[in-house]
């Protein structure tokens, strides 16, 4: 019988996860100029008393500290996706070995990190962890505040490179294993040259898209008292007198802040999303 | 590792060039930042003092309530000069230096008539800061929603929007707020709970060794040399009696040597 | 000695037993071509002579090495049969060439000039010249599918195992991977085949083999099998398929 | 059930040092008991809203209104690309500022408690998702089945109603699953704002009792079981709504 | 007067003209066959006629009232005109009984006790009675093509409309939806049939049209038609399906 299948469906292509689809840089744009209008309307609303400045005036005095926090922000954001790169792809390379011994633990690793709220994971890794480990060579290691919650960023992100890596291995097609297995290649030599360099296309999107989630994650460090862009405008408000004024612009300036670096970010996934769509 | 070292922490810090003092990063006017990042106000007032009567650079860290103490004992700071309380509680885990350097207690701030009591609080909601060792004897005494916040912006622009009747804190923040001129019609309503002197702390097993001996010499010239007086004129907070009663009550009676 | 002889392989998956007793044997430089319905266990007794798939019961030997033998160095095995598939199967992330070299560079570490002068000559055998640096996506079934019986050959097998390597192509193209096989036959190399192309398998092979249901229901030479055939259910499938 | 675990968990603390404070003092196990159920309430209404604006959202954004659909597309772009936390932040300081309250004599109650604050900016931060993840649905729905539906006379409503949304939302549903797990582990994110859900609760605990290392294993198999009944309830759904015959 | 009256019908997507003046009339009773090339407009008249798709020029009448009249109740022009296509487009999360009973109950709001007793007798007709309660999923194509045809048949339409039925089924599941079909037809129904299965139009079809490139090239009785085509085209696209 020939069966039709319309209601077939690419679960990753419907992931939450992925980037939205309707993607489109003018109306970034667009949305920039609606966050700095109602920049200018909090501004008009604030009714400031004469000899304090108007709340624009102290953003723009203490943007370039919420700047350097959100150096902050990007530095550890990049390390932690470095961080959790390279260990996700060893545990999605683990979560597919054929010994039980090293596949449950890689298993039960991915999903409890996957299923661990952020901010849960930043508590225990920066009230746990100490903050010197000693290094084998006897000298020791100092791990910072915001040392320790890259540390806790990556192990999410890790968890779900962890599944990218696993189910991009997985979609590449049995015949690929097959035909490499008969030409006397070993399982590993088989990974390496032939499954591998194909996962790295499928994978790309999504990873991203994770860095993405990672970028906008990093604010959650305030909590625990690093010093990035959020912490740091609170910091100011606060050395700015506390005024209920200054709230609106300065959060404002942080929503726009990581709009403007996450949504390029986006476009671009989607852009290449879209071309490895067309190529394969 | 630093405990090792027969000279304990003093030589470490002497080697290293630079003393690491933990300072609340956002709690004017003891400890704020100023535009440019780096951190100012009395603490680090007080800091700089250490720091030049050591002669190594200073090195602010900012901590918060919840981790100053755990900071302390990982050896990640060398000193807390943190607005903190002494309690019997903490100097089992820390070593808290004598004399006090402020005192402060508990109290509420809260809009001009809203409260007039303690008891006033009772089931209505008051902001508070998250990690704040009183929270807990309040709620347990008055019975107020405590809703605590992550830092203490938060919690005044709480009180601000009207989420909260009242904004507990200590007093000798709550009164340099008042005395800013941001908060008027603004009123401490209720007196004191306690009152409780802030120390500066050094890691329990230094106390008796020469960084907390240095530490008590620092902690007493504070007081003894009026230093601290300078500092409250210095950012305008309202002068403290027992600032002035801990000064006269320490300070040396050097009139003997005009004698000679 | 025959170089695979195959004894008595019985071979289920599950409850199902797909191979039920199975024999023959293959002489150096014979051409075997195995018919039969869909189902009846063709390609798993092909996969089975490589290693691919193991057997329950019974012999295989390839140059009298055992292949069931569970110390048996599968690598071993696998440099001397080479096996097509159906879905070629090519590399998709490496040109025709690149395909044609990873095994012979990665697999037996063999020097990657020699390998490459090699891979160029194979590529030129199986008439691709010139389609060298293209990648699979590019070419056409049948020339993937002869990119595909090149990479095989790479590895100087002594037997070449072909599984249905015809059925997903389109007529024309068909025409050009028989022809390939064909000329490998004629040059002396061992070859299984799994076809449904009866005029092929007529004009190659010099022994058929007719499968039903996991056991070998008829042989013989094809002009034999084609034409009197004896058993009932060998002429209705030819019946059907010629 | 408070008397019954209490003693066990007292001689726990006495043996071997691990304090589970909330499992035997009757305070902090009151404290607890309301995180639980703050922390349920939150995730059910905020993935009660999230859906909501789904379903409306991703209605219209099939609507012929460039004008409403540029104002939805927008809407899921900025919150989309900004971190939930200062969406948070932003709405209950920067727009609960402006928002009504109600003088109680005295003292204010804001219109919007900071729960309140939490599941609306929960809500519309994973509904941005949910649009997505609805319109795509909708858009894999074949369109020939939606004509067949026209030529037996449905309208257009009709069609929608009975033919259209339940195979999107049966499409939809595992990705949904997805967002949906992710959007009830972000509200712990409402500790910011002081809504004493479970982590805020459990982070009270364990610094007016020092005993972060138990609290934490709470906290963490707390959400781990909440999660996996989530997860457990949305596939079972799957299971239930799977069209027969149409099998992965 | 003709139930189904189609004239000088013109229609284009775009810039292309895929309906170049059509006309033709069909009476209650007749079974009419559209036959023609792919791509020759056969799929787009017959959706013309139900209003899936509007016209650009010219009219279409079904008992005498307008389709193209833009003040039209589509939804009762579609009451008369039933429509069943090459993709039976079931409603995958309905029973067979589901599917069929829907628009009556739905639509017309007729009681749901009645709409079944007539949906079952349906299914019964079209041969399917048992399944009424399996989902679509597991039902055959033929079996689905049945219950689609059922489900347009509960809405009592006046003319049916099949548009190449048959395409997507395999030879043996063509017969029972041809007789299913043939069956309506003896019992008076208007049909207009859009089909390759040439001898299923002799048999039943009581006039032909042979359509190309968006024009009737030849009509006629379908004795007439097979066997004595005028023009060139209808002879060549005969010689090569029949
Ligand atoms: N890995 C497997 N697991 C379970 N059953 C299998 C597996 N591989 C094959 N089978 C079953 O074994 C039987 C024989 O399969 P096989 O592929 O060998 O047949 P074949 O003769 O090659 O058929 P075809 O001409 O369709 O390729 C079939 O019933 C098939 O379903
Ligand atoms: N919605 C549409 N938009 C644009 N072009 C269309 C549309 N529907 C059909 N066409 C074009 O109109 C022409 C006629 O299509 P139609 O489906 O009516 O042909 P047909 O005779 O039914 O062919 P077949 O036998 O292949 O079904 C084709 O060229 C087709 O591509
Ligand atoms: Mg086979
Ligand atoms: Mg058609």
């Amino acid at each position: 019988m020939k069966t039709v299948r319309p209601f077939r469906i690419d679960a990753e292509a419907l992931s939450s996860f992925l980037p939205s689809r309707a993607i489109r840089g003018w109306q970034g744009l667009l949305l920039l100029g609606i966050f700095l209008a109602s920049l200018a309307a909090a501004q008009a609303q604030g009714v400031a008393a004469p000899q304090t400045p108007s709340a624009i005036a102290t953003l723009i005095e203490w943007m370039p500290f919420i700047l350097k926090g959100f150096v902050l922000n990007l530095v550890m954001s990049f390390l932690a996706m470095g961080i959790a790169t390279v260990l996700g792809i060893a545990l999605g390379m683990l979560q597919l070995s054929h010994s039980r011994l090293l596949r449950a633990p890689a298993w039960i690793i991915t999903h409890l990190f996957r299923n661990s709220p952020w901010l849960v994971i930043l508590f225990v890794v920066m009230l746990l962890v100490p903050f010197e480990v000693e290094l084998p060579g006897g000298r020791n290691l100092i791990l910072s505040d915001w040392i320790k919650a890259t540390i806790a960023f990556s192990l999410p992100v890790m968890a779900n490179v962890s599944e990218i890596v696993r189910g991009a291995i997985v979609s590449i097609p049995r015949g690929q294993w097959e035909s490499a297995e008969s030409l006397a290649f070993t399982r590993g030599q088989t990974l390496r040259w032939i499954i591998l360099p194909q996962c790295v296309k499928r994978a790309i999107p999504p990873w991203m898209n994770w860095y993405a989630l990672l970028a906008m994650a990093t604010p959650m460090a305030s909590i625990l008292g690093v010093r990035e862009a959020v912490g740091n405008a609170q910091a100011a408000m606060e050395a700015a007198g506390a005024r209920p004024e200054l709230l609106v612009p300065f959060y404002l300036f942080l929503l726009l802040l990581f709009f403007a670096y996450i949504y390029p970010i986006s476009i671009w996934t989607r852009a290449i999303e879209r071309k490895y769509a067309v190529e394969t | 590792a630093p405990a090792e070292a027969a000279d304990g922490r003093l030589q470490e810090i002497l080697d290293r060039g630079t003393v690491r003092v933990g300072v609340l990063g956002a709690f004017k006017p003891w400890s704020f930042p100023s535009t440019d990042g780096t951190q100012e106000g009395i603490e680090i007032d007080l800091a700089k003092s250490v720091a030049d009567t050591l002669g190594v650079n200073l090195e602010p860290v900012v901590v918060t309530s919840a981790n100053r103490m755990q900071f302390l004992q990982q050896g990640k700071i060398d000193v807390i000069i943190g607005g903190m309380y002494d309690t019997a509680e903490r100097r089992k885990i820390i070593g808290i230096i004598e004399p006090a350097y402020w005192t402060s207690g508990p109290t509420l701030m809260a809009k001009e008539g809203a409260i007039a009591s303690w008891e006033d609080i009772k089931d209505k909601p008051v902001c508070a800061k998250q990690g704040a060792n009183y929270n807990k004897q309040v709620q347990r005494e008055y019975g107020p929603r405590l809703v605590a916040f992550t830092g203490n912006t938060e919690g005044k622009a709480a009180l601000r929007a009207g989420k909260c009747v009242a904004w507990l804190y200590d007093d000798a923040s709550i009164m340099a707020d008042l005395a800013s001129g941001e908060w008027d019609g603004y009123e401490m309503p209720v007196s004191v709970l306690f009152n409780n002197p802030w120390a500066s702390a050094v890691p329990i097993e230094e106390l008796d060794k020469p960084w907390g001996v240095f530490m008590t010499g620092m902690a007493y010239r504070w007081q003894a040399e009026g230093t601290l007086l300078e500092l409250e004129k210095k950012w305008e907070v309202k002068p403290s009696d027992w600032l002035a009663e801990q000064h006269k009550r320490l300070e040396w009676d050097e009139s003997y040597l005009d004698g000679q | 000695m025959p170089l695979v002889e195959v004894h008595d392989v019985h071979k289920s998956f599950g409850d199902l037993e797909v191979l039920k007793g199975v024999s023959f044997d293959v002489r150096q430089g014979e051409v075997v071509c195995i018919i039969g319905p869909s189902g009846s266990g063709k390609s798993t007794l092909i996969r089975c002579i490589n290693g691919l798939n193991n057997i329950q019961q019974g012999s295989i030997k390839v140059e009298g090495q055992e292949v069931n033998d569970p110390n048996l160095n599968l690598l071993e095995l696998r440099k001397k049969v080479g096996i097509v598939f159906q879905q070629y199967n090519l590399f998709p992330h490496k040109t025709a060439l690149e395909n044609v070299m990873m095994a012979p560079v990665k697999v037996l570490k063999e020097p990657k000039k020699e390998v490459e002068e090699r891979a160029r000559a194979l590529i030129a055998k199986v008439r691709l010249g010139g389609k060298e640096d293209v990648y699979p996506g590019h070419l056409s079934g049948g020339q993937q599918q002869r990119v595909a019986i090149a990479r095989s050959l790479a590895m100087r097998p002594d037997v070449m195992l072909f599984d249905e390597v015809t059925a997903a192509l389109d007529p024309e193209t068909v025409k050009e991977v028989l022809l390939t096989i064909k000329e490998l036959a004629a040059e002396g190399m061992t070859c299984i085949l799994v076809t449904h192309e009866m005029g092929f398998a007529r004009e190659v092979a010099d022994h058929v083999y007719f499968t039903d249901r996991g056991v070998i229901v008829e042989h013989g030479p094809p002009e034999e099998l084609f034409t009197r055939a004896k058993d009932e259910r060998t002429q209705r499938f030819l019946s059907q398929v010629v | 059930m408070f008397s019954l675990i209490a003693p066990l968990f007292q001689r726990l603390y006495d043996e071997t040092g691990l304090n589970f404070i909330i499992f035997y003092d009757r305070y902090e196990y009151d404290r607890f008991v309301s995180g639980i159920a703050i922390s349920l309430q939150l995730i059910f209404w905020s993935i009660l809203l999230s859906l909501v604006i789904g379903v409306l959202g991703a209605w219209v954004q099939t609507s012929r209104s460039r004008l409403l659909r540029g104002v939805v597309n927008g809407y899921i772009q900025l919150f989309r690309n900004t971190p939930p936390l200062i969406q948070l932040l932003f709405f209950y300081f920067g727009l609960g500022a402006f928002t009504p309250q109600v003088d109680m004599g005295g003292y204010y109650e804001p219109l919007i408690s900071s729960f309140a604050w939490a599941i609306l900016s929960l809500g519309i931060f994973g509904g941005a998702f949910n649009v997505e993840i609805f319109r795509s649905g909708i858009e894999a729905v074949p369109k020939s089945t939606a004509e067949a539906a026209e030529s037996l006379c449905f309208s257009r409503w009709q069609t929608y109603a009975y033919i259209t949304l339940p195979l999107a939302f049966r499409i939809s549903l595992p990705a949904l699953t997805n967002n949906l797990v992710s959007l009830a582990k972000t509200t712990s994110l409402a500790y910011v704002i002081s809504v004493p859900e479970m982590t805020y609760t459990l982070n009270q605990v364990w610094s007016d009792n020092i005993n972060v290392p138990e609290m934490m294993l709470v906290l963490f198999l707390f959400y781990v079981i909440i999660v996996s009944l989530i997860a457990a309830g949305l596939h079972w759904l799957e299971k239930r709504l799977a069209l027969p015959g149409y099998g992965r």
